[in-house]
């Protein structure tokens, strides 16, 4: 077996955030949106663990499980505040939220 | 270094196993039985506590517990500032949501939490320390920021506020997050001290491209966090929309805490000594101190301008940070802990008396809101101007003693150029703070119906008070406070 | 494995793609799933098995279902996609993508620099909770404090 | 007594602080005691003080009230300095000045202003003293200026009318451009040798510097420009004419007796520096020629009777220059002294024809006054005669030694003569035609009032008349202080000059009495020709003087001060203002509360960060 | 201590001031007027000092031991003249303000008292960082009195006032932080004192940089040209006592810093800039001169002629010479009283007819005989009659600044026949002619009063005094002179200046 390039990992990683950048960017659903966080989280997580495969020590493994932990809590806060925008609002497009400004 | 726990380390734990058992128990209590009063005085009562074991450490702790928290000084300084803002914004927040008409009880307890995510913060010189204090602060900030959004008589949007720094948040904390994870995959390492110097010899400072882009990753996550412009455009709505404690929560430690760990990465990893990064740090230095005091020129939000002007005076401690590589010795690392300081108190202070006027249903954040005040409450009055005084950096006030510091170590390292936007950015500061100043010495037309002031609102005062004291007092005679942040800061040199 | 590793990036990149392209809210998550679960794939390729079953379990696993749960609670079925499309017009997609490009354009020339390989190593479950109880255990105690915040902001925010 | 010189400006200086002080409230008998008692007094004093003098023969006499101020090498002290040239003109001023004031208590019995009239009076006198007496150049500016300060006040005596103040403004600018001048004269000579006491000065320039050198020329000619501005000397003279606004007595103190021949006086008193300059000492001639036609060109066509008296005091001054600029330094003296008798003469009789007739001014509508108005019509036929250097009246021996100095030099000296010859010719024309017009011919028959002229009024018309008519026998002592510089030798003069310089203002009146005595010519039909229509204009507006000056200095500067009424640097500054404006608009536009514009911000920071980590 | 005593007297008189105002709101003005007659008593005192190597009194003690900052205070005779004129203006401003002043009374007093403490620290503080604390501080109840008792524009005025200094303060404190950190590169340890930085080495373009810095911050504060246009608004704005404190002496804040600090801290460099500073002052002298002439506003008219007034001083400091630098100081004390004045004036007329404009007045002297004569005293005297103090401060400046530059010293003499137009104009348009106020006022003018009368009579025969007999001033300030000439004459005499 010949060993995966580190950058190859890193690249994939990379293509994964970026990926997650533009769902941010374009998507007018909240969920949508926080769902494309999940996947910015996710790539993090994964070049934490690529690091952890490039040096063989677990420091990225245990920083993956912190984002993990993270990226709960965060859908969990978040759901609950779409919960109560779609309640207010009855829909869940964000531009709704555009009350404040100047 | 300790890898592992042992007994005597839970004692520099003490301001953090302290707010966590505060914690624990105010929710205990909120379980059994709800008890506004009583969930805000176990609060209290506890972050007190926790300011007292931060002061009673510092003289002579200075250790490092596991990999992940360093409790020296330094961070003990900045713990018991944390311990000391979070309970005046407890005392602040007391009255403030008495009437409001939902669950009242579980603000102190994020309040708490916040607190431990900052004292977490400030303590770290980890990633994994730095990541988890600051997700935690921010899961506080985030219930705090949308805390009355289930009563209809708010005048704010707490929601569009929450959810806004909920999503830019958790994006920036995914950039940050993507630079460590570069940086990790650098070095291999997670521990700031070994992110310098590890045993692979590659540290973050090596200049390779690796590390320079995951230290601008990180810088941008962090600058976000900070409203250092571009990054600031969440910062005045989610200031506007969250409730007055909330904001100030997150104007203070929400910066302060950040701030600490940003001055703890730099100095230990020697981030600045990549080039670009020293550039790329510089233009946002100056593009914030121009952009945030060109944003608060015309506002008419208080909470607005407060935010704006948070960006110019993080602007401002970027300078003295960048000072910090050029010169030997501690003098600048002095600075940004001064100023620091002097931010919490004069941003808690101009909060707090926009917080002892408004309560939960109506709050009074436009300026004209202040109109005559000064006739009105002339001490009220007298507090803020002293307050705005500070922000922009006027004698007798602690503001005036940290701009000081900050163009002492700009002075000190050479940078005209920062300084002389720092100059041009405070000549129009003073523009909007005269304003706001402007308004309560106008005669009053008609009374603005502020709230009706009760006994529950009696600490707020003295809380505003002590402010009060603590901003003369530090900007008259600084002596003291200033030979403590010289040891402590001597630790970072 | 190498063969592998290329593929389950494959299948993760081009399932997330499809997530933000995605007007069926639904379908989204199944992709997001399946992207997950690719990652997961990835992480075991990686030496990570422990990093993988968490992810297929936590992230995949009670994550998503916490999604699901949502667009249920929001009834957003068919009606929702009309709406989705009209939302998602080419021209918003100039901007986003072309700074998104830049950025990754700037990634990918940075990591095209390192020449590096993966050890290719084997970090087990013993190695990750050796370190979980021993250095990081504050960092366990930490995660359980920021979880309790998630909870209690959420408990506040998701009541009726 | 010598040591009792300080009470000389002091007099009229306490005369002065009781009628300040007092605000009005003295009746108008203790306001003229004290106006004119104080000078009485000094004018007493002043007599026995040059008595004294005199007896005792020495050159001069100084003594000095205090240090004025000491700041290194600069130590002007309040010095009072006397010898002939000061006693001189320290008699003129008590004397012609108690006459003018004893004058005053009658003519301005009526005005309500009468305290504050003869405050201003004596103010005036405390400094023109003061000027005269200076033993350096510090303190004679402040005479100078004091005197100006006082010419400005009287001038605009009556401000209701706005005409006066503007020609009060007028006098106190025009006098300030050539004080501005003198001070930076000051300037240099004491850059040049440290000191401003004006004998060392005239002692060290003598002994430091070259005759025609650069510094002495320059410091000759701003001292020059000095004098040329209170002297109402080209190209400074246009104030004069419009300062016959102020009450007539004041025309005759100030205007013609003392203040205007102040230039006389500083150029006599620093001669020796005019003497190491000879091109500007010629220059002091030839402006005194110019002058002195210009003028009498310009009297001959005026119809006001007080701005003929004042061209023709321009014209006299005219005369003291040239005599000046000849170097015949006591004749000009002379001629100031002579001039100050007949010209206050003439004035304060022109004076009591205007009080007479009710204000009125215009010398047409007057005539035929001789016997209504006795007094003044020998004051004005006496003053005339004496004004047009009629034979053994006292103008004609000054104006005869000053011709015959100019005749004494060489080279232009014939020119100077002729030009000044040709003047005298004109003052006889004008004079005269002022007599004939007002006092023969036929009477108008409005104005048919009794002359008001009471004993203190009559009282100094007749000593004045006195002194016009003998004054040329008076010997002024100045021979000790000109004495070095002043060519000794007698000038052999033909017969035919003196025949010349006496028969000229005989033709002069002659001419005056074929127009206007006994009209055999007629000025209106010499009016009939445009080029003497034209030339009429001309000198009536005193060669457009006033019309160019307004062109070039008045009307630019005022447009300009209106035009930058808003300070332009101040506008600068809102310029700054304004783009800081429109920088906070164009950035509070990016704040458009759209979540998904702010996270690309956030993306677009990182980019921006990325971009130019990799560009720095 | 003494002098310790001097400030505290005043910032504790403020405090009294505005807690008396719970008693009777009458009471703040009496208790005001004693702390301004006691301070000036207490610095009479000092007229009988005994030398004490080069200040008559010192005072110092530890303040912020980190930066080698103390509290140092020290009087020598320059201090000790402007001191005395801060507390004779105070006098006269706490009198002006006597009756115009009726609202919030406690407050007014509690501002004028500490603008008065802020401006005697200022001339008192040799260490620079407690001299720039004290030159902040004076600005802030200044502004509170612009804010607060100003007339119709009033907030543009204040915030004009305040963001102008601040912003050249600024630059200031940036020149004053490097000096101290050049004494602790030099010598080794940070110090804001006076004598330490005396000896820093500051030549080359660092230097330059520097003194600009201190000029520029002096320079707004003077003001000079290009600086000034902050001074037409405050003063048009502010109270009259505002404007007396201000004209009288705020402005000579600047010219104390002038000629105190910038030349001596920087010989050579403010040698190398004394053509440009000595343009400015020229450019100052006759600029606003004509500015002035143009105006309508009374207020901005005296603003301008301050301006153009105190360009006499920068002109004289930068000449540097014994005369120049007397003259300087000579027409601070004279333009302080004058300037005063004639604000004292105009705030009274405006007090009387409620407009500022030049247009709606005219023919006052019939209506008020007295206030017309005390405004000719002080026109005159503004246009530099000799015999008047103005006049010696600005001959001997001119005098001085003859030898060290003849033409601009010749433009700036200009200055003195612009004097004239701009001043006889006033007293033209205001209290010659026909009266031109409304018809309803004729007759109907008070004319000034008996306690205005003493305050301007007292200002007369300071300005008389100073006129006749300038000795018992250039006494004082004598000795400092000597002291700064001797210490740069030797570096001027290697730069070919004398």
């Amino acid at each position: 077996m010949s060993p995966i390039p580190f950058e190859h990992g890193l690249i994939v990683a990379g293509i994964l955030f970026c990926l997650g950048i533009v769902g941010v960017l374009t998507r007018r659903n909240i969920v949508f949106v926080l769902m494309s966080l999940e996947v910015m989280l996710n790539a993090c997580g994964l070049a934490f663990i690529v690091g952890a495969a490039r040096w063989g020590n677990a420091d990225g493994q245990v920083m993956f499980l912190m984002i993990l932990t993270l990226a709960a809590a965060e859908v969990a806060v978040g759901l609950g505040l779409i919960i109560q925008i779609y309640r207010r609002f009855h829909t869940v497009d964000i531009n709704v939220l555009s009350q404040m400004k100047g | 270094m300790t890898m592992t726990m042992t007994w005597s380390d839970l004692i520099p734990l003490l301001p953090i196993l302290l707010s966590t058992g505060t914690v624990v128990i105010a929710m205990l209590m909120i379980g059994i039985r709800r008890h506004y009063a009583l969930t805000a005085a176990i609060t209290i009562i506890g972050l007190i506590t926790a300011a007292i074991a931060a002061l009673v450490l510092m003289p002579d702790t200075n250790s490092q517990i596991t990999p992940l928290l360093i409790i020296d000084k330094f961070s003990l300084f900045f713990s018991f500032v944390v311990c000391i803002a979070g309970l005046f914004i407890a005392i602040l927040s007391f009255p403030y949501l008495y009437t409001l008409g939902d669950h009242r009880e579980e603000f102190f307890l994020l309040i708490g939490l916040a607190t431990i995510g900052g004292l977490v913060m400030v303590s770290s010189n980890h990633f994994v320390s730095l990541l988890l204090g600051l997700e935690t602060m921010s899961m506080a900030l985030y219930g705090m920021i949308a805390y009355p959004l289930h009563c209809r008589d708010v005048s704010k949007y707490p929601l569009e506020a929450a959810v806004k720094y909920l999503v830019l948040s958790a994006a920036a904390s995914a950039i940050m997050l993507f630079g460590m994870a570069l940086l990790y995959g650098h070095t291999g390492t997670l521990a700031f001290s070994s992110l310098s110097e590890n045993s692979a010899g590659l540290a973050v400072a090596s200049g390779s491209w690796l590390s320079t882009v995951g230290v601008l990753f990180l810088l941008s996550g962090i600058a976000f966090k900070l409203s250092l412009a571009p990054f600031h455009l969440w910062t005045p709505d989610v200031y506007e929309g969250a409730p007055l404690p909330a904001t100030a929560y997150l104007a203070t430690v929400g910066k302060a805490a950040m701030f600490v760990a940003l001055v703890r990465f730099i100095e230990i990893t020697d981030a600045l000594s990549i080039a670009s990064v020293l550039s790329v740090v510089g233009l946002l230095a100056m593009a914030s101190m121009l952009i945030g005091n060109l944003l608060a020129l015309l506002q008419n939000n208080l909470k607005r301008i407060l935010a704006y002007s948070s960006i110019a005076h993080m602007g401002y401690l970027l300078i003295a940070l960048i000072a910090s590589y050029f010169v030997e010795g501690s003098l600048s690392i002095e600075a940004v802990s001064f100023y620091l300081l002097a931010y919490v108190i004069m941003t808690l202070g101009a909060f707090g008396v926009a917080s002892v006027v408004s309560s939960s249903q109506k709050e009074f954040d436009v300026i004209h809101d202040y109109r005559g005040l000064f006739w009105r409450q002339p001490w009220l009055a007298a507090i803020f101007t002293a307050m705005l005084l500070s922000l922009a950096g006027i004698p007798l006030t602690v503001g005036f003693i940290g701009k000081f510091y900050v163009f002492f170590a700009g002075v000190e390292s050479g940078l005209w150029v920062l300084l002389g936007t720092l100059v041009l950015g405070s000549g129009i500061g003073l523009y909007y703070y005269l304003r706001i100043v402007f308004r309560m010495l106008m005669p009053i037309k008609e009374q603005v119906a502020y709230k009706e002031a009760g006994i529950e609102s009696l600490t707020s005062y003295g809380v505003l008070a002590i402010l009060f004291l603590l901003l003369v007092v530090l900007g008259v005679y600084p002596a003291p406070v200033m030979t403590l942040l010289e040891s402590a800061a001597s630790l970072m040199g | 494995m190498t063969i592998l590793f290329y593929l389950a990036s494959a299948i993760a990149i081009i399932s997330t793609l499809c997530v933000i392209l995605q007007t069926n809210i639904v379908h989204a998550l199944i992709y997001l799933i399946l992207s997950l679960l690719a990652v997961a794939v990835i992480f075991y390729v990686l030496g990570a098995p422990f990093a993988a079953v968490l992810e297929a379990i936590v992230y995949a696993g009670a994550i998503m279902v916490l999604f699901l749960f949502v667009i249920m609670m929001l009834n957003m079925g068919q009606h929702t996609r009309d709406q989705e499309k009209s939302w998602l017009s080419a021209r918003g997609w100039i901007a986003p993508g072309v700074m998104a490009g830049l950025l990754l354009v700037q990634l990918l020339s940075v990591f095209a620099q390192i020449d590096q390989d993966l050890s290719g190593q084997r970090i087990d479950v013993m190695a990750v909770s050796g370190l979980l109880f021993g250095p990081y255990v504050l960092a366990v105690e930490l995660a359980s404090i920021l979880l309790l915040a998630g909870l209690v902001s959420a408990y506040h925010l998701a009541k009726k | 007594m010598l040591d009792l010189i300080w009470l000389l400006p002091t007099f009229p200086l306490l005369g002065f602080l009781i009628l300040v002080l007092s605000s009005g409230q003295l009746s108008k008998k203790v306001v003229a005691l004290v106006g004119a008692g104080s000078i009485g007094l000094s004018f007493l004093v002043a007599a026995l003080i040059a008595v004294e003098f005199l007896n005792s023969g020495a050159e001069f006499y100084s003594m000095t009230a205090w240090t004025w101020m000491s700041v290194g090498q600069f130590t002007p002290g309040f010095t009072f300095y006397l010898d002939g040239l000061s006693l001189v003109m320290m008699l003129i001023i008590t004397g012609v000045g108690f006459l003018i004031h004893l004058y005053s208590t009658g003519f301005m019995i009526d005005d309500p202003s009468y305290s504050r009239f003869f405050s201003y009076m004596n103010l005036f006198v405390a400094s023109m003293l003061m000027l005269v007496l200076a033993d350096n150049l510090v303190l004679l500016y402040l005479g100078w200026e004091g005197v100006g300060l006082c010419s400005y006040l009287l001038i605009g005596f009556w401000y209701d009318n706005p005409a006066n103040g503007a020609a009060a403004r007028k006098a106190f600018v025009v006098t300030r451009v050539g004080d501005t001048s003198m001070a930076l004269g000051l300037f240099l000579l004491f850059a040049q040798l440290g000191t401003l006491n004006i004998q060392d000065l005239m002692g060290a320039a003598e002994a430091n510097w070259t005759s025609g050198s650069g510094v002495a020329v320059a410091a000759a000619l701003l001292l020059l420009g000095g004098a040329v501005g209170k002297s109402a000397q080209l190209p400074l003279q246009t104030w004069l004419p419009d300062a016959m606004a102020g009450p007539t007595p004041i025309s005759a103190l100030i205007h013609a007796a003392t203040m205007v021949t102040a230039g006389v006086y500083l150029i006599a008193r620093t001669h020796i520096l005019f003497e190491l300059a000879p091109t500007v000492q010629l220059l002091v001639a030839w402006i005194g020629l110019a002058t002195l036609l210009m003028a009498g060109f310009t009297a001959m066509t005026q119809h006001d009777i007080k701005r003929i008296l004042a061209y023709s005091t321009i014209s006299q001054i005219g005369y003291m220059f040239l005599g000046l600029g000849v170097g015949a330094w006591s004749a000009s003296v002379f001629h100031l002294m002579t001039h100050a008798f007949f010209k206050a003469l003439l004035f304060l009789g022109a004076g009591t024809v205007i009080l007479s007739l009710h204000h009125e001014h215009d010398i047409f509508k007057m005539g035929g006054k001789r016997k209504q108005l006795p007094v003044a019509f020998y004051s004005f036929l006496i003053g005339s005669l004496a004004l047009a250097a009629f034979p053994f009246t006292s103008g004609f021996f000054s104006k005869d030694e000053i011709l015959l100095g100019a005749l004494a030099l060489e080279g232009p000296g014939t020119w100077l003569w002729l030009g000044g010859v040709v003047g005298a010719f004109f003052t006889g024309i004008y004079s005269f035609r002022l007599v004939f017009v007002v006092f023969f011919g036929e009477s108008q028959a409005h104005h048919d009032d009794k002359e008001v002229a009471g004993w203190n009024m009559a009282g100094p018309l007749f000593i004045l008349m006195v002194l016009s008519l003998l004054g040329g026998f008076i010997h002024i002592p100045v021979e000790s202080v000109f004495n070095h510089g002043e060519a000794h030798e007698e000038h052999h003069v033909s017969g035919l000059i003196h025949g010349i310089m006496i028969a000229v203002p005989l033709l002069g009146i002659l001419v005056a009495y074929l127009f206007y005595g006994g009209r055999q010519l007629s000025a209106d039909k010499l009016m009939a020709n445009p080029l003497a229509a034209a030339l009429h204009k001309f000198w009536f507006s005193h060669w457009g003087m006033d019309a160019l000056y307004n062109t070039l200095f008045v009307r630019p500067f005022v447009y300009l001060a209106k035009l930058n009424r808003l300070d332009i640097i101040d506008q600068c500054y809102g310029l700054v203002v304004t783009l800081s404006r429109a920088g906070h608009g164009l950035l509070a536009k990016l704040q458009n509360g759209m979540l998904g514009w702010y996270a690309a911000s956030l993306i677009f920071g990182l980019v921006l960060l990325m971009t130019l980590g990799v560009l720095l | 201590m003494i002098i310790v005593l001097l400030i505290s007297i005043l910032f504790f008189g403020g405090v009294l001031a505005w807690l008396a105002e719970i008693i009777d709101p009458r009471l703040p003005r009496l208790v005001a007027l004693l702390a301004v007659i006691l301070d000036f008593l207490v610095m009479l005192t000092l007229l009988g000092a005994d030398a004490d190597g080069a200040w008559l009194v010192s005072f110092t003690a530890d303040w912020i031991a980190r930066f080698g900052i103390t509290i140092y205070f020290a009087v020598d005779g320059l201090s000790l003249l402007l001191i005395l004129l801060t507390a004779f203006l105070g006098v006269i401003a706490v009198g002006s303000a006597w009756t115009e002043i009726t609202e919030r009374t406690g407050f007014f007093y509690f501002n004028l008292l500490w603008t008065l403490a802020g401006v005697v620290g200022v001339f008192t503080a040799l260490d620079l960082f407690l001299f720039f604390f004290f030159w902040e501080v004076m600005l802030i109840p200044m502004y509170f009195i612009i804010a607060i008792w100003g007339h119709e524009n009033k907030q543009y005025a204040a915030m004009k006032f305040f963001i102008f200094t601040q912003v050249s303060g600024l630059l200031m404190l940036i020149a004053i932080l490097v000096m101290a950190y050049l004494h602790y590169s030099q010598f080794g340890a940070f110090s804001f004192r006076y004598e330490d930085l005396l000896n820093v080495e500051t030549s080359g373009a660092l230097g330059y940089w520097l003194m600009l810095g201190f000029f520029v911050g002096f320079a707004t504060k003077l003001p000079s040209v290009p600086f000034h246009s902050w001074l037409p608004d405050a003063h048009s704005q502010a109270p009259t006592a505002g404007s007396v404190i201000l004209a009288g002496i705020l402005l000579k804040t600047g010219a104390y810093g002038l000629i105190r600090f910038t030349v001596p801290l920087f010989p050579e460099a403010a040698m190398e800039f004394a053509p440009i500073a000595m343009t400015l002052a020229a450019i100052s002298i006759v600029y606003c001169a004509k500015v002035a002439f143009g105006q309508d506003d009374l207020k901005r008219l005296i603003a301008y002629t301050s301006v153009s007034h105190m360009g006499f001083v920068t002109l004289g400091v930068f000449a540097w010479n014994e005369q120049a630098l007397q003259g300087a100081i000579m027409t601070m004390l004279a333009h302080g009283l004058s300037a005063a004045a004639l604000f004292m004036l105009a705030g009274g007329l405006q007090h009387r007819i409620h407009t500022r404009s030049m247009a709606a007045m005219g023919g006052f002297w019939a209506q008020v005989p007295r206030m017309s004569v005390v405004a000719l005293f002080f026109s005159i005297a503004a246009l530099g009659m000799p015999g008047l103090g103005n006049f010696v401060g600005e001959f001997l400046a001119l005098l001085g600044a003859f030898q060290a530059n003849i033409t601009l010293t010749t433009i700036s003499a200009l200055g003195l026949v612009l004097a004239s137009v701009y001043s006889l104009w006033v007293i033209q348009k205001v209290f010659h002619g026909a009266f031109t106020g409304d018809s309803d006022q004729q007759g109907q003018l008070l004319d000034l009063d008996r306690r205005e009368m003493c305050y301007f009579i007292l200002m007369m025969l300071g300005l008389i005094w100073m006129g006749l007999y300038p000795q018992s001033f250039l006494a004082l300030s004598e000795p400092v002179l000597d002291g700064l000439l001797s210490s740069s004459s030797e570096l001027f005499a290697a730069l070919g200046r004398g």
